[in-house]
Formats: structure tokens, C-alpha cells, sequence
């Protein structure tokens, strides 16, 4: 059932309303009307968003609103409209979008407090909630690339945005053109798609049109357009191999990072493929790319992030992790849990930025957590707030991560992919590992700060505290909306998104009792390995050193523990990225690459450049190669007839 | 061979550039009686001229009719380009007024010759034989060379001047010994004549139609600044006084696409198969050596002549597809390009002017903090020209880009798309330029009326033309259309046989 | 009779030498006599061409393509004249300030 | 035209041609020009071309060259820059031209053109004029502002126009040439 509903376009409005407000009168009138229309657009587009899923949520299954702006591109039998659709994908994600984004924008308020840029600050954010809905509930590809190459813009614009660091605008840059890298695999796939839909007299790239007829594209051309698509979404959703921007993208304002870095743009790429899920399931091969990429990407990224001290590359990295695991579920054709993942992601992960952003802002900009330590007694909110979202993202039975990640393990498990599952385990324990490491480096331990300074750490303003606590609350209950099937009202948001994604059969309970007590031991494991190191022995030392010294310096010293991760675990990636990937853990060889074919291009520029001599006498040379070309050329083809 | 009909005489083909042209004559008259200060008034007279010759373009539209023994088309077509040609170099005038008197250009000729440019130009869409469309090229060409030199005091500018004349004319030879092989083998100059006689199979492959071809897309290629051929370009647009520039990066390049599309995809479509390969290349060529060399530029006026280059590549990737799918898909994406393009260098003469700076990419550092209207108009622009979404760019792009794959020109199409990936780099710069770096403070602040309502028409023709396509687009398609009805009875015949 | 071909022939080493002129000169002026040159052969094989086919076309086109050649040489000889004024060389190595 | 009188023509045309470009001085280079003017003028006329025969002489010769002259002379260029040091572009050249010449010409013997018969009037002022006011009547408009054109041209660049506002340097006629 497709119902009218006009109010989608007024939704999608709302942010650029804001935009427009921000870029033309925001300096002129102050900050506090800045603040409250960029969060009042975002609250209303959120509260718009709720009545939408509501009205939904009561229509029989497999129906969706929309509204039509218009036609767009008539051409020919090209026919392209404006048209907004709002299914249960797009609910789900646009809930997400504007929910989170609005608590992001109330916290901003806060953080950007003292920023004399904040108007162009508050645009830029506002464009980007535009730029995403749009992309969330564009009815057809092509649009649904406006809103990607918005997402990439608005991402470019407000990580240089301190731009006064060269380094920041550098990692802009970075991000940017890594972007277009994945773009020109994007624009290739849709191009794919386009003249293979149109060879059969379908010109309007619609998703719901396409879907229908998806079984008249071949499996080889199926296969091109995915993998072709999926490299664009490899780069915005930061995955092997076009993840390394997102590292560099945490110099951004930190709610950015929360906003765009982690909880909204890089779930794109996941949103694209589930999109396009019928696509992706005429080609097995392309899915198995999508499990396998995932799967490694969220290994590889959560052994990078043991290694970090930067509080923010960590999240960074956990995010390149938690990707990884949606494009896993993806893969395996779990579409609705991938999904699911994205939503408790998008609640735990925003919440540990804004945390890191409040110990940030605290600390007067300090992002490395060796000079951290101790900060629970002063922030005992914020402490909380992370102990509520590092338990969510380390899958802690009962906190949301964990239904959904159980849910995509459960899946790799019952299609049959066993290493990938095995694999995503192990993961699961690193990243119980890196994370509680992270939140014992920052809040426990002997404060590592200067005595004055440590004395004017303080918990955020309310502004700031407000959202942390909603996003705790929902880090900790946003789990309940899908269940295990079979447990109380069971997985609600499985069978809400079903009509769209499909879904896997489940496995039997007893197996999924199984599945989930092994995952969950191997979080464990690494969450105590993280309180034995981080923890527990820095008290010890002192008695144990007077027992036994030797004993203590060669098994139970804090050096040696940090020594026997890097041995187990640093040095063999060290090791396996210097052989493999390049140089170095964090940027590998990709960076090179990137840079390579930047220095290619760039090489390739000064030559084409020096053409120019500035001697029209040379001009001419070359006008007359040109011609002799084209003259011998039509010769040749004189000459055969 | 002679008559090709009798011979209509009509005041609709000639009232749009007629206008132009007298106007040119008012513009002389009118100016030499005034004193040099006085003169710069005359930038009235010229936009009064324009804007009723872009109204009188109505008068050119219909069916496909030839007039002036086969000179002159009426033909939607033909009123298309009457119209935007002359609504391009308005655009042009608006944003000169001040800018021709700080440069101490002589007012009087200035806009005189941006008026016989203009009829050039729209001579160029009009003409139905090699011989206008030539006379016309020469008349925009010739009244382009003197513009680009007309800042007599900077050595640069007479420099551009000295190398876009001595190619130009050099070029020119090459065009004409093309026109003079077209004729030797057709035995006639009028289009319509040498499209009938191309159709006949024996002759479309004489070696006389042949070299004809390869020159005459030579001629063109030079026209329109397609590598290898576009050499001159960067030079010319660099030193040429920056309002100069816009109408040779707009207005030259609209009525050399005009005359381009009509001869080689119109006239001489039966010649497609011998005339694609030679334009695949030039587009690969122009796209990536356009592309390439604007990185390295620090000069806007030089990336921009790069990027009109690389521009000038895409419409070729679409001309090569050949097919009568792509003629709107060329007609609207030089509508997008237009007022994009306009628009650049109107934030160009605006920055020149009010800092009192020339047109480095230094030059609009910090243009975000000191004119914030600018900067914004001026990442809009690029961001046009970048072909981001949803702005006129993309939407061309794609339409141009989805009709060559339908060709199967699949290689193009990938070689296009890297290509406009790359763009992005520097295009962005600019707006890194103007929103990331500080600049000097610099207080003096423009208020020229008509240079504002200049950018914001530009602005806001970007903007809708991108946005709401679909108007825009039935107009490219119905006035392609009729310029295509020419060939629709040969067709009926050949169908009969 | 001779053969027009041999008109053709004759308007191409013009042509051609015209061309050569324009690459090797370095004196604009000569630079653009060379052009007027090459503009000259192509007016023969016009007039060629046209008188093979018996049209008179050609020496219509011939005609106008005159005007232009003169229109050209006023205004060229003029552009010259103003780089000369701004440089005080004619010299075509010496035009080099717009370059890369 | 009878074949010994076109080889006449056609060598002189051509070895005047190849002074045009290979002499030093630039007068003697317009000296050259003139002659092959000439040369194919007398090719037209004897084309059957009378009256654009007789233009090529007079306008060419007459106004085109002797504008030539005058610049030259204004800007007393009697010697030509030291030609030297260009060994490289005019080898190119030479190649180029070469390759341009034998692409040319194995175009154009490809085909065999065939003269037609043709009436008295052919090439007579009143028929060409009865084309030009005819089918050619707008080009022949065109050619009226093309001098228009030409006329505002020459006065814009070559006038000496008063220093503008941003102002770069005041170059002067009166200085000498640099040596």
C-alpha cells in the first residue's frame, strides 16, 4: 500500500530551512537563535520523522508513504523524479538520523560554546542532516547520490573546519578525495545499473520499480554494478581498503566526529547495500566480497585500536570495527540485523564520542589518554555514561550492541560462513579488550595530569550532559526493540524491516543459546584481561614487588602486560602490515597508494602544464601534430576503400 | 544545384541579430559623441540592445525553415541559442560596467565589439551554409582577438591578445581549406546540399569529403579549445581582461558549439562512423589534459581556462555518441555551463575590483570573512562545474554520460567519470581558498549594483536549472528536435524506397 | 589544359610552406604574412575547385574569404602594433609572460 | 590555361613563397609575398576567374600588403631578430610540413577532378554579382560589419588610449627598439 503524505517533504526541508537561516542571518543574530533553530529544524524533522513511522507502523506490512516534489530530469525516456519514499528502511534510519542528530546538535550547543564560528558551524551540521535524510529517503539512485555527495561535502567542510591547523585542512582534503575515490566506483555502478534497467525499458532507476524487475538483469552485470557499488561504499563507510580517512577525520569538533564519523554517514554504505539488497542477492559472489571485507576490515581495524592512544582514533578504529561487522551481516544476507546494528551503533557510538568530547572539553583539548587517568571521581556522570556505551559496544549480554551483534554472528553462523564467524568472535574479545582498555586508561588509575589541571576537570554543562544521558539510556535499552525471536515480544525491528530486507531463517534455540555464550565468554575474556592490565595490577605491584621483585618485573609489571599485547598481538600485525600493507599500523600502505596516485596525478599535471611553453611557435607544433593526425588518421581510412 | 528552392527572403531569421548588430552601430554613433567619461554609459545601450534581441529570438522559432538561399535557419534550434547567446553577453555587460573604466578600456569600442562578438556568435547558430557560419566565426573571433588586447597598458593582455589572434588565424586556414574540400566534393556550400549529397554513399567516402571532415573538425576543435588543439586557451584566457574572458569561455564557446553540433550531428550525422573515433579521442584528450593541468594552477583565470577545456571534453563525450538522444543532453549541459561559468568570473571582476588584486588563488583567501555573498556565489559556481549534485553540472553530466553509454562508448564514459572525480581536487581548492585560509583584512567593499544582480542571476540560473532540470530540459529537446526535422524527409523517402 | 589537380597540388605546397613560415619565423609580421599565405592557397584551390565543377560559387567564397583576409591583416597588424608598443620587439620568442 | 604557362606561374609562386619565409629581412620578405600574389592572381584569371583575379591584384596587393609595409616601416623593422638557436622547431617544421605536403597531396591525387565546359559570363563581375546580392546576400551583410569590426578593432588596440585607474606601465612608441 502506497499512501500520499505530503509532510516527507516538509521533513526533508526542515534542515536546509536551517541551513539557509544559519549561512544568511546566523552571525547577524546571535547565537542563541543559531542554537535554537539548528536544534529546533533537526527536532521537528525528528518529530516528523516519528509521526511518519508511526502512521507506518499501523499500515499493513510492505507499504510505504511518499511524496513527490516533482519531476527532476525528464529527458528523452530518461525519466528521474523528486520523489521521497518512506518504508521501514527508511523509517528506521531516518529515526536515526534526525534522532541522534538532534541530540548531537543539543550538545553542540555546549561544545561550541566559545567557537566564534558557530553559525558556519551550525550550517554545515544542519546541511549534513539535509544531505543524509535526503540520502535515506531518496526514491530513486540518482538522488540518492545527491544526498552521498552531500554527506561527502558537508564531511570535507567540517573536518577542515578548524582550518587554521594546515594539518586539519590536509586531513580534509584526505577525506575528500578518498571519498571520490569510492565515488567514481559509486557513479560507475549506477551508470552499470542505469543501462542495464534501460536496455530493458526501464528508465527511472526507482528502487521500488528496480526491485520489481531485478530478475531481468543478469547475474554478470548484477555482479559489476554491486561490486562496483560496493567500492563507493567501501570508501564512505570506511572499509578496506578506503578506510584510511576516517582516522584522520577525528580532527574535526568531536561532536562531528559523533555525528558524521560515527553514528550517521558511515553507516551510508551499510544503508546502500541494504537498499539494493535485491541486487546484491542476484550476484553470491558479491555478497561473499561484502562478508569478507567486513569481516576482515573489523578484525584488522580492532587490532589497530589496541595499539592507539588517541582516545578519539580508538573510537575511530571501533568504528571501522563495528562496520565491518554490518557489512559481515550484509553479507551473509542478514540485511534487517546489519541494519539493527546500525541503529544500537549509532546510540553507543554517538554516546562515546560525546563522552570523549566531554573529557576533551574538560581537559582543555587533551586527547591522549596516557595523560589521562582518574578522571572518575572528578566526572562521575561522564564516567557512567561511557561505562554504559563501552558496555553496549563490547556486547555485554543485556546492552544493545549485544542483540545485534549477536543477531549477525548468529546469521554468519547458520549460512554456513564458520571462519568468518570464528574470525568476528575473536573480534568480539579484542574489542572488549580495546574498549575497556580506553575507559580504564581514561577514568581509573592514578590521575596522569598536572595537580591544577587535574583540579579543574569538571562535568559538562547541562547542555552537554542531557544528551549523554538519553544516549545511555538508549545504548543500554535500545537493544530491547529486537530481541532473540521467541524472547518476550521478540525481534520487533526484524520483523518491522522484513517487507524490505528479508529474513534469515533463525537457528534452533539451543544453538542460539550456544552461539551467544561463546561470544559473550570472548568478550569477557578480553574485558578482564583489559581489568587485569589496567586495573587490577597497578595496585599490586607495590606488595608484589616487595614479595618478589623478579617476579613481579617479569610477569605481573603493567610494562610486561603492555609488552605481551604488543608481543601477542601489536608486533604480528606490525609485522603483518609491514609485510603485507606498508609501514606502519595506522596509515599502511594505502595511505601510500592515495598518496601515490596523488603524486601520479600531480606528476602527470606539471607535465601536461609544461606543454604550455608560452611560445606560440610551440603552440603551433602541437596544433599542427594534431592535425597530421587527423589527416593521416582520415588517410588510412581514405586508403582501405 | 543553384536553387535549392526559391529563394526566401525573411525578416524572422535576421530581427535577433539584426538588433545586435545596430545596436553595435547605435553603440559607435552614440559614443563617439560622447566625452571618455561620458562613454561608459554606453554599457546601457548595449544591454537595452541585448535584452531586446533576446526577446526578437521568439521571432526565430518554428518549423524548420530556410531563408537567404539556405543562409539562415529558422528553427527552435536557432531561437534557442538567439536567445541565450545574447542573454549571456547581458550578463557580460552588467558585470563590465565598472570594471571596463577601472581598466581604463575604451568604452565605446568595448562594447561595440562585445556586440558584433554577439552577432558573430548568433550568426554561428543561425547559419544554414559553411559560408555564414564561417563569416560568423570570423566576426566573433576577430572582435575577441582585439577584446584580449584591449588593456593596452598590461603587457600581458596584449600578449594574449598577439597569441589568440596568431593561432586564431592560423586556424582559420586550416578551417577554410576544410570548407573549400566540403565544397569540392559536394559542390555546394549550403548544408542542406552537402548533407544530401554525404548521404549518397559514393561520395561520403571521397577522399575530398574525407580531408574535408578531418579539417573542418580541426577548425571546430580550435574553436571550442579541444586538445591538441587547445593550446591557446590558457595563455588567452589568463591575459585577456577577466570580463573578456568570460564571454570567450561562454559565449564563444556557445556559439562554436552551436555551429559544432549543427554541422557534425545534424548535417553530417550519415558520417558518423567516420567522424566518432576522430572526436573520441579529442574528448579522451581534452577531458585529461584539461583535467591534469588545472591542478597545478594558482591562477583562476588559467584553472578555469583548463576546466572550460576539460568542459569542452564532456560535450564531446556526448557529441561522439552521435545519437539524436544526446542533442538536448548537449544543449542543457551548455546551459549549465554558461551561467556557471558567467558566474565565476563575475566573482573574479568583483574580487579584482574591490581588493584591488588580481586573480591568484591567494587572491580570494579569507573572501569568506571579508565577502561572504561572494564566496558563497563562488563555491556554488564551482561546485556546478565539479558537477556535485544537485547543481546544473551533475545533472548534465549524468544525462550527457547516460546517453553515451546507451552508445556503448563504455571506455568514454569511465574515462569521463575518472575525470570528473579529479576536478573535484581543484575546484575544491578554490572554496578551500576562500573558506579555510585567513587573507589580509581588506576593508574596501563593492557595492555595484549591476555586478550583484550579474552574480544573481547566474547564481540563481545554476541553481534552478539544476534544481527544477525538467523545463529546461523539454526546451533543449524541442529545439533540437526542430533543427533535427531537416533530416526527417529524407528519412520518409528513404523509407519509402 | 592543365589538369585541375595540378592547381590543387600547387595550392597544398602553398600551403604547406605557408605553415612552415608560421613555425619558423620569428617576426610576427612575417609570422602573419605566412598565414596570409596559406589563406592565399587555399583561395586557389577555391577558385579550383569551383572552376572544375563549373560553379561560381567558389569565387563567391573567394570574395569574402578576401574581406576577411583583409579584416584579419588591420586587426592583426593593429595587435601587433600594441604588443609592439608594450615590449618593443616583434619578436615571437620574447611573447612568453603567459605560460604553465 | 595551357600547362607551360601554369608551370611558369606555379614555380614562381612557389619559389616566391619559399622567399616569404626564408628571407631575413622583412621587406624583402612582403617583396616576395607580392610576387606570389601576383602568381596566383594570374592562376585565377586563367581559371576562368577574371574579376576575383583581378581583386586578388588590387585588394591584396594594393591595400593588404601596403598595410604591411606601413607597420613595418613604423615600427622600423628594416632587420629581422638574429635568427639562431632554432635548429630543433625547424627541423619539426621541416618535418611537419613534409608529412602535411605528402598527406595532402595523397589525398588530393586520389581523386580526379574532371573540368566542365563552362559559359562565357563564368567568373564575370555581373555573375557574381548576381550571386552575392543573391543566395550569398547575407554573407555578403556579414562581410559589411566584419569591416565595421575592423574599423573599431584598429582604433581600439592601436590608439593610444589615456592611463586607467589600474594602471601598470607607461610604455612609450617613442623609446628605442632593444637591440
Amino acid at each position: 500500500m502506497i499512501v500520499e503524505f505530503p509532510a516527507l517533504n516538509l521533513l526533508l526541508l526542515m534542515p536546509a530551512i536551517g541551513v539557509a537561516f544559519n549561512l544568511f542571518f546566523g552571525y547577524r543574530l546571535g547565537r542563541s537563535a543559531v542554537n535554537t533553530v539548528s536544534v529546533g529544524v533537526v527536532a521537528i524533522a525528528f518529530a516528523l520523522s516519528v509521526w511518519a513511522t508511526v502512521k507506518l507502523a499501523t499500515m499493513p506490512p510492505g507499504s510505504c508513504l511518499q511524496a513527490q516534489l516533482g519531476p527532476w530530469i525528464y529527458a528523452g525516456p530518461l525519466r528521474l523524479d523528486v520523489l521521497l519514499r518512506f518504508d521501514a528502511l527508511a523509517a528506521v534510519m531516518s529515526l536515526v538520523v534526525s534522532g541522534v542528530g538532534c541530540l548531537i546538535h543539543i550538545y553542540s550547543c555546549g561544545y561550541m560554546g566559545e567557537d566564534p564560528d558557530f553559525a558556519r558551524y551550525f550550517a554545515y551540521m544542519n546541511l549534513f542532516t539535509f544531505s543524509m535524510l535526503l540520502l535515506v529517503l531518496a526514491g530513486n539512485l540518482l538522488l540518492m547520490f545527491v544526498g552521498w555527495e552531500g554527506v561527502g561535502l558537508c564531511s570535507y567542510l567540517l573536518i577542515a573546519f578548524w582550518y587554521d591547523n594546515p594539518l586539519f585542512a590536509f586531513n580534509g582534503r584526505k577525506a575528500f578525495v578518498v571519498n571520490r575515490i569510492g565515488d567514481v566506483g559509486f557513479l560507475l555502478g549506477i551508470f552499470v545499473l542505469f543501462s542495464a534497467f534501460a536496455s530493458h525499458g526501464l528508465w527511472t532507476l526507482d528502487f521500488a520499480e528496480m526491485r520489481e524487475r531485478a530478475g531481468l538483469i543478469s547475474p554478470a552485470i548484477a555482479t559489476i554494478a554491486c561490486l562496483l557499488l560496493f567500492f563507493g561504499a567501501t570508501g564512505k563507510s570506511a572499509q578496506i581498503p578506503l578506510y584510511v580517512w576516517l582516522p584522520d577525520a577525528m580532527v574535526g569538533p568531536t561532536p562531528v566526529s559523533a555525528l558524521i564519523h560515527a553514528a550517521t554517514m558511515v553507516t551510508a554504505g551499510v544503508y546502500v547495500v541494504a537498499r539494493l539488497n535485491f541486487l546484491f542477492a542476484l550476484s553470491p559472489s558479491t555478497m561473499e566480497a561484502v562478508a569478507t571485507i567486513g569481516t576482515v576490515t573489523a578484525f584488522f581495524a580492532a587490532t589497530i585500536a589496541l595499539a592507539q592512544s588517541d582516545i578519539k582514533r580508538v573510537l575511530a578504529y571501533s568504528t571501522i570495527s563495528q562496520i565491518g561487522y554490518m557489512f559481515l551481516g550484509a553479507g551473509v544476507g542478514a540485511f534487517g540485523a546489519a541494519i539493527f546494528h546500525v541503529v544500537t551503533h549509532a546510540f553507543f557510538k554517538a554516546l562515546l564520542f560525546l563522552g570523549a568530547g566531554s573529557v576533551i572539553h574538560a581537559l582543555g583539548g587533551e586527547q591522549d589518554m596516557n595523560r589521562m587517568g582518574g578522571l572518575r571521581r572528578r566526572m562521575p556522570l561522564t564516567h557512567a555514561a561511557m561505562l554504559a556505551g563501552t558496555l553496549a559496544i563490547s556486547a555485554v549480554p543485556g546492552f544493545s550492541g549485544f542483540f545485534s551483534k549477536d543477531e549477525i554472528l548468529q546469521a554468519a553462523y547458520t549460512s554456513g560462513h564458520k571462519t568468518l564467524w570464528l574470525i568476528a568472535v575473536v573480534t568480539a574479545g579484542l574489542t572488549g579488550l580495546y574498549m575497556f582498555r580506553l575507559f580504564f586508561l581514561t577514568f581509573y588509575g592514578k590521575p596522569r595530569l598536572s595537580e591544577e589541571r587535574f583540579a579543574e576537570v569538571h562535568e559538562p554543562p547541562f547542555v552537554m550532559a542531557m544528551p549523554l544521558v538519553v544516549l545511555a539510556a538508549l545504548s543500554v535499552f535500545g537493544g530491547l526493540i529486537g530481541l532473540p525471536e521467541g524472547v518476550l515480544w521478540g525481534n520487533q525491528i526484524g520483523a518491522f524491516l522484513a517487507p524490505i530486507t528479508g529474513r534469515v531463517s533463525a537457528a534452533p534455540a539451543q544453538a542460539v543459546m550456544l552461539l551467544s555464550a561463546i561470544t559473550s565468554g570472548v568478550t569477557f575474556i578480553g574485558i578482564i584481561l583489559a581489568l587485569i592490565g589496567y586495573v587490577v595490577i597497578p595496585t599490586l605491584p607495590e606488595r608484589l614487588a616487595a614479595w618478589a621483585q623478579g617476579l613481579y618485573r617479569l610477569l605481573w609489571s603493567k610494562y610486561y602486560v603492555d609488552e605481551l599485547y604488543d608481543f601477542l598481538i601489536t608486533r604480528p600485525v606490525l609485522f603483518l602490515s609491514s609485510a603485507i600493507l606498508g609501514r606502519n599500523v595506522d596509515s599502511l600502505a594505502i595511505d601510500a597508494v592515495v598518496d601515490g596516485t596523488g603524486e601520479a596525478v600531480q606528476g602527470g599535471a606539471t607535465a601536461v602544464r609544461r606543454v604550455e611553453t608560452g611560445n606560440v611557435q610551440h603552440y603551433v607544433l602541437i596544433y599542427l601534430g594534431g592535425v597530421l593526425l587527423i589527416v593521416g588518421y582520415y588517410l588510412l581510412s581514405a586508403l582501405r576503400h | 544545384m543553384q536553387a535549392l528552392g526559391p529563394l526566401i527572403l525573411s525578416w524572422r531569421s535576421v530581427l535577433a541579430p539584426g538588433i545586435v548588430a545596430l545596436t553595435a552601430v547605435v553603440t559607435m554613433l552614440v559614443g563617439s559623441g560622447l566625452s571618455e567619461d561620458e562613454s561608459e554609459s554606453v554599457g546601457w545601450i548595449a544591454l537595452t540592445g541585448l535584452v531586446a534581441a533576446a526577446i526578437a529570438s521568439l521571432a526565430a522559432s518554428g518549423d524548420h525553415i530556410v531563408t537567404f538561399g539556405g543562409s539562415l535557419i529558422i528553427d527552435d534550434y536557432t531561437a534557442f541559442f538567439y536567445l541565450l547567446i545574447p542573454v549571456c553577453s547581458a550578463v557580460v555587460v552588467l558585470f563590465s560596467f565598472d570594471y571596463v573604466a577601472a581598466l581604463g578600456l575604451p568604452a565605446t569600442e568595448y562594447y561595440a565589439l562585445l556586440l558584433f562578438a554577439t552577432t558573430g556568435m548568433m550568426l554561428m547558430a543561425g547559419a544554414g551554409d559553411l559560408i555564414v557560419m564561417f563569416l560568423g566565426l570570423e566576426t566573433m573571433s576577430i572582435s575577441a582577438y582585439v577584446m584580449a588586447a584591449m588593456a593596452q597598458r598590461d603587457p600581458k593582455s596584449s600578449e594574449a591578445g598577439l597569441k589568440y589572434f596568431l593561432l586564431g588565424a592560423f586556424s582559420t586556414g586550416f578551417l577554410l581549406y576544410g570548407i573549400a574540400l566540403l565544397y569540392g566534393a559536394t559542390g555546394s556550400i549550403k548544408l542542406e546540399a552537402v548533407a544530401q549529397m554525404v548521404r549518397k554513399h559514393s561520395i561520403a567516402l571521397s577522399p575530398f569529403v574525407l580531408l574535408g571532415l578531418g579539417l573542418i573538425l580541426v577548425g571546430f576543435g580550435f574553436k571550442v579549445a579541444a586538445a591538441p588543439f587547445h593550446v591557446w586557451t590558457p595563455d588567452a584566457y589568463e591575459g585577456a581582461p577577466t570580463s573578456v574572458t568570460a564571454l570567450m569561455a561562454v559565449g564563444i564557446k556557445l556559439g562554436a558549439f552551436a555551429g559544432f553540433i549543427r554541422v557534425l550531428l545534424i548535417y553530417l550525422a550519415p558520417l558518423h562512423a567516420q567522424w566518432s573515433g576522430v572526436l573520441w579521442a579529442l574528448a579522451a584528450l581534452s577531458m585529461t589534459v584539461g583535467n591534469l593541468a588545472a591542478l597545478a594552477q594558482e591562477n583562476i583565470k588559467r584553472m578555469l581556462a583548463y576546466s572550460a577545456i576539460a568542459h569542452a571534453g564532456y560535450i564531446l563525450v556526448g557529441m561522439t555518441a552521435g545519437r539524436s538522444e544526446v542533442g538536448p543532453a548537449l544543449l542543457y549541459y551548455l546551459l549549465g555551463y554558461a551561467f556557471a561559468n558567467l558566474g565565476a568570473f563575475a566573482v573574479l571582476v568583483a574580487v579584482e575590483q574591490a581588493q584591488q588584486s588580481g586573480t591568484k588563488l591567494d587572491d580570494l583567501s579569507g573572501l569568506a570573512r571579508n565577502h561572504p555573498m561572494l564566496a558563497a556565489a563562488m563555491a556554488l559556481f564551482m561546485l556546478s562545474l565539479m558537477g556535485m549534485p544537485p547543481l546544473a553540472g551533475f545533472v548534465g553530466k549524468f544525462y550527457i554520460f547516460s546517453v553515451a553509454l546507451e552508445s556503448r562508448y563504455v571506455w568514454l564514459v569511465i574515462i569521463a567519470t575518472l575525470n570528473s572525480v579529479v576536478s573535484a581536487y581543484y575546484y575544491a581548492r578554490v572554496i578551500v581558498a576562500m573558506y579555510m585560509r585567513e587573507g589580509a583584512e581588506r576593508q574596501a567593499q563593492t557595492r555595484q549594483p549591476t555586478l550583484l544582480f550579474a552574480l544573481a542571476v547566474a547564481a540563481l540560473a545554476t541553481v534552478i536549472i539544476g534544481l527544477l532540470p525538467h523545463p529546461y530540459i523539454s526546451a533543449s529537446s524541442a529545439a533540437y528536435a526542430s533543427a533535427e526535422q531537416v533530416l526527417r524527409p529524407a528519412t520518409a523517402a528513404l523509407q519509402t524506397k | 589544359m592543365t589538369p585541375i589537380n595540378y592547381y590543387l597540388g600547387l595550392g597544398a605546397l602553398l600551403f604547406a610552406i605557408g605553415t612552415v613560415g608560421v613555425l619558423i619565423r620569428r617576426n610576427l609580421i612575417v609570422v602573419f604574412m605566412s598565414i596570409e599565405l596559406m589563406l592565399n592557397a587555399v583561395n586557389l584551390t577555391f577558385i579550383a575547385l569551383g572552376r572544375a565543377m563549373g560553379s561560381a560559387d567558389g569565387q563567391v567564397i573567394v570574395f569574402f574569404v578576401m574581406i576577411v583576409a583583409g579584416v584579419e591583416a588591420a586587426v592583426g597588424l593593429g595587435i601587433i602594433l600594441a604588443a609592439f608598443r608594450n615590449r618593443l620587439t616583434v619578436n615571437a620568442d620574447e611573447f612568453n609572460l603567459l605560460r604553465w | 590555361m595551357p600547362l607551360g604557362i601554369f608551370a611558369f606561374f606555379a614555380t614562381l609562386a612557389v619559389i616566391s613563397a619559399l622567399g616569404v619565409i626564408l628571407q631575413r629581412s622583412p621587406v624583402h620578405s612582403l617583396l616576395a609575398l607580392i610576387v606570389t600574389l601576383l602568381c596566383v592572381a594570374a592562376l585565377m584569371i586563367g581559371l576562368d576567374a577574371l574579376a576575383v583575379g583581378l581583386l586578388q591584384a588590387i585588394v591584396y596587393v594594393g591595400a593588404i600588403v601596403v598595410l604591411f609595409l606601413f607597420v613595418i616601416w613604423l615600427l622600423n623593422l628594416e632587420r629581422d631578430p638574429e635568427e639562431s638557436g632554432r635548429l630543433g622547431i625547424k627541423l619539426l617544421a621541416a618535418v611537419g610540413a613534409a608529412a602535411l605536403v605528402g598527406e595532402l597531396t595523397a589525398f588530393l591525387t586520389r581523386t580526379h577532378m574532371s573540368q566542365q565546359t563552362v559559359n562565357s559570363d563564368y567568373g564575370s563581375m555581373a555573375q557574381l554579382a548576381g550571386l552575392i546580392f543573391g543566395n550569398y546576400l547575407i554573407a555578403f551583410e556579414v562581410t559589411s560589419l566584419l569591416l565595421l569590426v575592423a574599423v573599431v578593432g584598429v582604433v581600439a588596440v592601436a590608439r593610444r588610449w589615456p592611463s586607467p585607474r589600474l594602471a601598470n606601465r607607461p610604455p612609450t612608441l617613442s623609446a628605442k627598439p632593444q637591440t
